[in-house]
């Protein structure tokens, strides 16, 4: 598996990471259903545990596997307060576009 | 000097009601205080040019970026009279609340002592963040003190006063500390003394490219208007009257007696004292303004009907007398001004009180309306006349020596070109003075009762008349013998003369 | 280590507060019946005095010093000093003072308990992420700074309000929560370590770009727990629509907490040296944030109508203050320990006189006055000893000299000066002085101004005695910080200098 | 750690024919995969449904099928082609893409989840195909995927039922996922690897040696608490009696599977069967020393076919005794009784193996 | 050779399976459509309403303690493996056995919480809902 992994140089997971990275950020910007939001920045995330995952590979220590653990861990449980907000405001305001709600000007 | 600080914070951490009585009870152990510090003082020379500092106390209190600032107080012959006169004030001003202030008595107290306490470390400090602290403090309580118990316009007012000053303070503010950053690294806190003598010595340097001398400049036009609005000089004088005629009548014997002398204290702290030089380039114009005031203050006063915007003017033109005294920079000039204060304090103090007095009574300040009051009232009314001489200058009287002084000192003042000029123009204002002072008494006082009120009028209660006679007696003393302040004031003053003479 | 005793000994306060955090959820669970609302305050308050105390003995005790004496623990990952020791006495004390007055503000909510718990986490995480010396370390605690306040903001399920708040709060969060590990995850690749002494050391080999990327993603993360710029826009409504004790907390603590982060990563991680020379200059992005941040939130405070909003906008007015503490640092300048150390005293400060502030909003929606000003007028014919509290604090925010806030400011700009951050200083001096008018206006309507109608202040009719008291606490602490500002500031110059 | 792992079947394959390239590698592995792959069929496509109803019927004291073929051993085949020439019906309203994949995805998954069993040796070849350091991590993962398939299906099929099976079926899994997975990790904690060669071999050293008998330390015998727990759960995971709530027949007609028809139904039954024989093999590995037992390595691989298949017998033996929990009782059981146990387990192993070790 | 190659093998081979049928079937059957047949099974009855409702909140409720757990096994699983082997090497048991129980203990406060607040009780308790999130923060 290391000489499977290892023969890809750096860089494209970088570049994988960044595009994962974008496609998430451009998700965020544009949709506007809380649902996605979420999902995009899960992806976000994900593209960083990628950076880890691959760095921990190439600098051959394990404190980025470790720590995308760590990151999964977290961004589950952030999933699981934001799918409660989203339920309080799907109760509040009968939708999960996050564009609705204006009880209060910006 | 400790116990004075003590007792008047803790009335105002316990004030509740009967706070009339436990107030003024308390704001007496000040005064015994002070008088104590009084009897046993024996400090010459001034304290910010190496003159010894009576009950001087330091204490390290924070340090940084390389200076420290200390707890760190001292009277010396400036400061001790005003001292002195605070804390004798206070008193008088709590015994004549009682009969105005009804409402929320307790915290009208507790403010009242809460000022004092400041009032006392703003002539006290001999630190400069400590003195600005207090200074800034003292606001506080005034803006409220009007804005709660004032008159009908009293948010205006209060506003008004909290803007002005506080633009002001912070314009000084800036000012200083352009000096400390200038001297750099000369000096290693923020006492008085150190950095008076540290410009003395010449140690101010460029700073972000700035020539020193200019820096000196900047920083002296800024302080002097910093103060000038608070004395207040002519052209900053437009809070004064709305803050006197709305205030309750013992704020505004505190605003008249104290807080414009804080006003030119500073100035003979800081400007004066701090940087002679430039107090004696700008001498001209500085007397001009001092003059100015003096007139245009006298002839505002004429202009007014309400008695208490009378007092309010006339205290403006005194003040002018004060700046006057201080500019000219000789012994008796600046030794007489800060007589003056000390007197002015009395005085005015004096001249609130009665005004407030006969408002009580007469729930009027018209000038006209209250014709005739002489046969109601007529001890009150009496001393109120007394006020009025003493603000003329008559002899004997506090007034006139302090006055006299300031004349005596202007008129020999060898630092100020034209000096006869200006000080015969000022003394032309005295006569002002006394024409509009004597008619508002004649229109006021005498003559046939002619207010129709529902209620009669009679004589006030003894304690609003108590603390009247006490200043008019405290007056006509120091209008005899004005040495028992005079002489310490003097060698305070000293250096200060030879400070400008030196260089001069 | 302190006098002998072992290592862990230094996460104390950490410790102290999660045991508090699962102690109340056992309280709950032996007493799920609503009425444990006094025995859960008293609970959470203990536990954090008590974390505040140990901090406290941990600096006396000199265990820990800044010079070198720094525990580390856990491989490195965490590192107990004086800086964070004082930014815990900060989170600690908020904390009590929230937790106090939740007592009485959720008086009628159906359960209170996880209020109390959620918040005493957060704290933790706050202690957490005061001793991360780890990357690793300071995201995790920063997500579990940030989630409990999620839940905090958007704690009253049926208001409207609240539930928006949440929402925009979580959105911006998790948006910037996700930026954040991305920039670490960058700056794990560039310097193969996520221990900031070692980042700092690492050799960057061509991957200087990454890096800088990855700074400048992380410097995102910051703004958004600052609520500075560009991250800022969430504050206004969460503050506004969260339960005013969260806002308290959230704008007191958890701001604290994301300036912790900035100063010791930042510092640490990337050395101002290594900064300019791989010119990744966050001193410079900084100041720029700190001058719009400080602008934006002075200015826009200024026009609100909403007492609790104009809180808000002010507090993003402070973060920009405090910023100029990681702002106007140069290689080796003077005034560096000054500058940061007179940062984290005004974050102190801050701490009191803001989370007072907000209490006593709370107070007033405990009352149920409204919440503009004009609805705050004359209260203090009710309740002058809170209106007394509140004029401290806004005097204090606005920097008057009688009080604290204007030491820890004028140090400030100050130190900014020395280091020839003058721009910053003045542009500092003069959003003050604009904050004096809009802080002078709830003054003017707590004293001066008469209610509109006689009737309007009857609702005032409850006495929240807890929630009194920690205003009032609040107030004394602040012009307590007057006199005793020395050694705060001298520990914070202290801590601060350690970095450098 | 026991004895070494023999070769791999992939390898071995490699060895015989000399292949030494990644395509070598991959073919091989193919070829190896497709074999695997159609045994576990023939087993479970063919034989479980047939013994399933055998089984039934002798519990019911009933006859069952006996007409095609002897035993009635044919009926699967003719089953299976009939069913799949029947007419696929579509219902309107449903969600396409997932409603075709579910039926995919449940078999495969469950087929997947054996590539890292070891199934002992037969003859000369080891049928184990991979055995990956995390193996044993991975077939827990493989099998869990198949609530996904589930749930998919539930959703997809526009159908209350469905619906209904589908979440039923995530909050069964969800609800013994963490006990099988604590319990599996007391295991971890006596082999202390996560490889399955590993977690075997560490099950052939010798327990305790009973008048000339020696047992082996099965996990089974050294913690039969676990054991239990293990069993249960795994029942739970792989949805039989008494947990067959996802499809409940009698309250929501075959739940998730309720719209589907044709190949798709023949797949679902099919991936079930799959699903009981990996939960067996889990379990047979786990706790039964996979393929060891009496007589040579090379007849392993019998030995753990008879394990399976006694867990199958035991599935049904369950499903005729035991009646169906409420989902509320399930939910109380899992998150109440299970998982408080697994972790009581888990604390009281380490103290154990603490002790011993 | 890698594992991976393997397992990705069977996979492969797995997915074929059913899709051979699929097409094996797709090819034989025949296809007589009809609007009486394509209607959803629902007792019989013509159905009503549709199916994408809100159902039952207490689903969620185990799905979030679902994450919580699953999380921790995973984060415990590393903890699991090295145990014996850091026993054997001498390692004090105490100091192997606290890490695991100080996190378990945290989770089991959270789990006996929840309990005691109704999450994991079937019948919807009023409590419940709002207690959802808490034990996210282990």
């Amino acid at each position: 598996m290391t000489a499977l992994a290892s023969s890809i140089p750096p860089s494209w997971y970088l570049l994988l990471a960044s595009a994962i990275f974008c496609i998430g950020l451009f998700g965020v910007l544009t949709r506007r259903s809380a649902l996605y939001f979420l999902m995009s920045v899960e992806l976000m995330m994900n593209a960083a545990n990628i950076n880890f995952v691959a760095f921990a590979l190439y600098y051959g220590d394990l404190t980025g596997q470790v720590f995308a653990l760590f990151v999964i861990a977290l961004a589950a449980a952030e999933v699981a307060i934001g799918i409660g907000i989203i339920l309080v405001l799907y109760r509040n305001f009968g939708t999960t576009d996050v564009t609705v709600p204006a009880e209060m000007r910006w | 000097m400790a116990a004075a600080f003590v007792g008047a914070l803790t009335v105002f951490l316990a004030p509740d009601e009967w706070a009339g009585r436990l107030a003024f009870a308390i704001s007496l152990i000040p005064f015994v205080g002070s008088l104590y510090l009084w009897s046993g003082f024996e400090a010459g020379g001034n304290a910010l040019l190496g003159g010894e500092i009576a009950y001087a106390t330091q204490i390290e209190w924070l340090e940084v970026g390389g200076r420290t600032v200390s707890w760190f107080v001292g009277l010396d012959g400036i400061s001790l009279p005003l001292f002195v006169l605070t804390t004798f004030l206070v008193p008088l001003a709590i015994l004549s609340a009682w009969t105005p202030v009804d409402t929320r008595q307790s915290q009208f107290y507790g403010l009242m002592l809460f000022m004092e306490a400041n009032l006392l470390g703003v002539f006290a400090a001999l630190d400069f963040f400590l003195w600005f602290v207090f200074w800034e403090a003292v606001l506080v309580p005034m803006y409220f003190l009007i804005g709660i118990w004032g008159g009908p316009r009293r948010k205006y007012a209060a506003i008004k006063f909290f803007v002005y000053t506080n633009a002001a303070s912070l314009l000084m503010f800036i000012g200083f500390m352009s000096l400390v950053f200038a001297l750099g690294d000369s000096v290693s806190s923020f006492a008085l003394p150190e950095i008076a003598q540290a410009i003395a010595a010449g140690d101010l340097s460029a700073w972000f490219g700035i020539p020193a001398d200019r820096i000196a400049m900047v920083a002296f036009l800024a302080m002097f208007l910093g103060f000038a609005v608070k004395v207040p000089i002519v052209p900053f004088h437009t809070w004064l009257p709305d803050a006197h005629v709305q205030a309750p009548t013992p704020a505004s014997v505190l605003l008249a007696g104290v807080l414009l002398k804080m006003g030119t204290y500073a100035l003979l702290r800081f400007n004066f004292t701090m940087l002679p030089e430039q107090a004696s380039m700008l001498a001209v114009p500085i007397a001009a303004i001092a003059v100015i005031s003096v007139i245009y203050g006298a002839m505002l006063a004429l202009a007014q009907k309400d008695l208490k915007r009378i007092v309010a003017y006339s205290s403006v033109s005194s003040m002018g007398y004060v700046i006057l005294g201080l500019i000219v920079f000789t012994e008796y000039g600046i030794g007489g001004a800060t007589f003056q204060m000390v007197a002015h304090g009395l005085i005015s103090g004096l001249m609130f009180m009665a005004v407030g007095v006969i408002y009580n009574a007469t729930h009027t300040r018209m000038v006209g309306d209250m014709a005739g009051m002489a046969d109601r009232m007529p001890v009150t009314v009496g001393i109120l006349v007394a006020g009025a001489f003493g603000y003329m200058g008559l002899p004997l009287m506090a007034g006139f020596a302090g006055e006299f002084f300031i004349f005596v000192g202007s008129l020999s003042a060898p630092a100020l070109p034209y000096a006869p000029v200006f000080t015969a123009l000022a003394m032309f204002g005295i006569v002002i003075v006394a024409g509009y002072l004597l008619s508002a008494m004649q229109s006021t006082l005498f003559g046939p009762f002619e207010l129709e009120t529902d209620y009669d009028v009679g004589p006030a209660a003894f304690h609003d008349v108590a603390p009247l006679a006490v200043l008019l007696v405290a007056i006509i003393v120091l209008g005899v013998a004005p040495d028992i302040f005079f002489e310490m004031i003097r060698d305070a003053a000293l250096p200060v003369v030879e400070g400008v003479t030196i260089d001069g | 280590m302190v006098n002998g005793l072992p290592a862990v000994t230094a996460l104390l306060p950490a410790l102290l507060l999660a045991v508090t955090g699962l102690a109340l959820l056992l309280v709950d669970t032996i007493r799920p019946d609503a009425r444990s609302n006094t025995s859960m305050a008293v609970v959470g308050a203990v536990g954090s005095l008590a974390a505040l105390a140990a901090t406290v003995w941990l600096t006396a005790s000199g265990g820990v010093s800044p010079d070198g004496g720094a525990v580390l623990l856990f491989a490195d990952t965490v590192k107990v000093d004086t800086l964070a020791l004082f930014f815990t006495a900060i989170f600690a004390s908020v904390t009590a003072l929230v937790l106090v007055a939740a007592h009485d503000y959720f008086h009628d909510h159906a359960n209170p308990a996880a209020f109390y718990s959620l918040v005493t986490f957060a704290a933790t995480g706050m202690a957490l992420l005061a001793v991360a010396n780890s990357l690793a370390v300071v995201f995790v605690a920063l997500e579990m700074v940030s989630l409990p306040s999620y839940v905090l903001v958007a704690y009253l399920k049926q208001d409207r309000g609240s539930v928006e708040a949440g929402m925009k709060y979580f959105l911006v969060g998790a948006l910037s929560s996700a930026v954040f590990l991305f920039g670490i995850s960058l700056v794990y690749a560039a310097t193969g370590s996520l221990i900031l002494a070692d980042i700092a050391s690492a050799s960057i080999d061509g991957l200087a770009g990454v890096l800088g990327v990855g700074v400048v993603m992380m410097i995102g993360g910051v703004a958004f727990k600052t609520a500075s710029v560009p991250f800022h826009f969430w504050a206004p409504e969460a503050y506004e629509g969260a339960p005013a004790p969260v806002s308290a907390f959230l704008s007191s603590a958890s701001k604290a907490a994301g300036f912790v982060v900035a100063f010791r990563v930042f510092t640490e991680a990337f050395p101002l040296e290594m900064a300019v020379s791989a010119n990744v200059d966050w001193m410079l992005s900084f100041a720029v944030l700190a001058a719009v941040t400080m602008t934006l939130g002075n200015f826009a405070a200024a026009v609100q109508e909403e007492v609790k909003r104009m809180l808000a906008y002010s507090s993003i007015g402070h973060a920009g203050y405090a910023l100029i503490g990681v702002a106007a640092l140069t290689v080796d300048g003077p005034a560096n320990g000054t500058v940061m150390g007179a940062a984290m005293a005004h974050l102190l400060v801050y701490g009191f006189m803001n989370t007072g502030a907000f209490l006593f909003v709370a107070m007033a929606e405990r009352w149920g006055v409204g919440r503009t000003f004009a609805d705050y007028a004359g209260l203090w014919r009710r309740a002058p000893v809170a209106s007394v509290a509140m004029a401290v604090f806004m005097f204090s925010l606005a920097g008057l000299p009688p009080f604290a806030g204007f030491f820890s400011k004028y140090f400030l700009f100050q130190a900014a000066i020395d280091n020839g951050f003058l721009w910053l200083a003045g542009l500092g001096a003069i959003n003050s002085v604009v904050s004096l008018y809009y802080y002078s206006r709830v003054v003017k309507a707590l004293f001066l101004d008469d209610p509109e109608s006689p009737s309007a202040l009857d609702a005032i009719d409850v006495r929240p005695t807890a929630l009194y008291a920690a205003v009032v606490f609040a107030a004394v602490a602040t012009v307590l910080l007057l006199p005793g500002f020395g050694p705060v500031i001298e520990t914070a110059e202290a801590a601060a200098s350690a970095l450098f | 750690m026991g004895t070494a792992p023999a070769q791999l079947f992939p390898e071995f394959i490699t060895d015989t024919l000399g292949l030494d390239s990644v395509i070598g590698d991959v073919a091989a592995s193919l070829v190896a995969a497709f074999v695997v792959g159609n045994i576990i069929l023939a087993f479970t496509g063919v034989a479980g449904p047939w013994a399933k109803r055998k089984i039934t019927a002798a519990f019911t004291d009933r006859i069952a099928v006996d007409r095609i073929g002897p035993y009635g051993l044919l009926i699967i085949p003719a089953a299976a082609v009939q069913l799949l020439a029947k007419e696929l019906i579509i219902p309107e309203g449903v969600d396409r893409p997932s409603w075709d994949i579910a039926p995919i995805l449940l078999p495969a998954s469950a087929l997947l989840g054996f590539s890292v069993i070891p199934m002992g040796q037969l003859g000369p070849i080891n049928l184990h195909l991979a055995d990956p350091e995390v193996g044993f991590a991975l077939v827990f993962a493989f099998a869990s995927i198949a609530s996904v398939s589930l749930v998919m299906a539930g959703y997809a099929s526009n159908n209350k039922y469905s619906l209904l099976g589908g979440l039923r079926a995530v909050a069964q899994n969800l609800a013994y996922e963490i006990p099988l997975i604590v319990t599996a990790m007391s295991v971890v904690i006596f082999a202390g690897t996560l490889q399955m060669s590993g977690v075997v071999g560490a099950q052939t050293e010798t327990l305790v040696t009973i008048a000339g008998v020696s047992i082996p330390s099965w996990y089974a015998f050294v913690n039969p608490f676990a054991f239990v727990l293990f069993l249960t759960a795994n029942m739970a995971e792989i949805g039989r009696n008494p947990f067959d709530i996802p499809e409940a027949p009698t309250e929501i007609v075959a739940g998730y599977q309720t719209e589907y028809s044709s190949a798709y139904f023949v797949l679902f039954y099919l991936g079930e069967f799959v699903h009981i024989f990996l939960g067996g093999a889990i379990l047979a590995v786990t706790f039964l020393g996979g393929a060891s037992g009496p007589g040579p390595e090379s007849i392993g691989f019998i030995w753990f076919v008879v394990k399976i298949w006694g867990f199958f017998l035991f599935t049904q033996w369950a499903r005729a005794a035991l009646p169906r929990v409420r989902i509320d009782q399930l939910i109380e059981i899992g998150w109440k009784g299970m998982l408080v146990l697994s972790f009581a387990n888990l604390v009281l192993t380490a103290v154990i193996v603490g002790v011993i070790a | 050779m890698s594992d991976w190659i393997a397992i990705g093998a069977l996979a492969a081979v797995g997915l074929l399976i059913p899709i051979g049928m699929m097409t094996v079937s797709a090819l034989l059957r025949p296809s007589v459509p009809e609007t009486g047949k394509s209607t959803t099974y629902e007792s019989g009855e013509t159905p009503t309403g549709g199916t994408r409702i809100r159902f039952n909140i207490q689903y969620y409720m185990v799905a979030l303690l679902f994450v919580v757990f699953d999380i921790e096994t995973v984060l415990l699983f590393p903890w699991a493996v090295i145990y014996r082997p850091a026993v054997q090497a001498g390692v004090p048991m105490a100091d192997l056995l606290w890490p695991m129980l100080a996190f378990v203990g945290i989770l089991a406060v959270g789990l006996v919480w929840a309990w005691r607040s109704g999450a994991i009780s079937w019948a919807r308790s009023p409590r419940a809902t709002s207690r959802k999130t808490t034990e996210d923060l282990n």
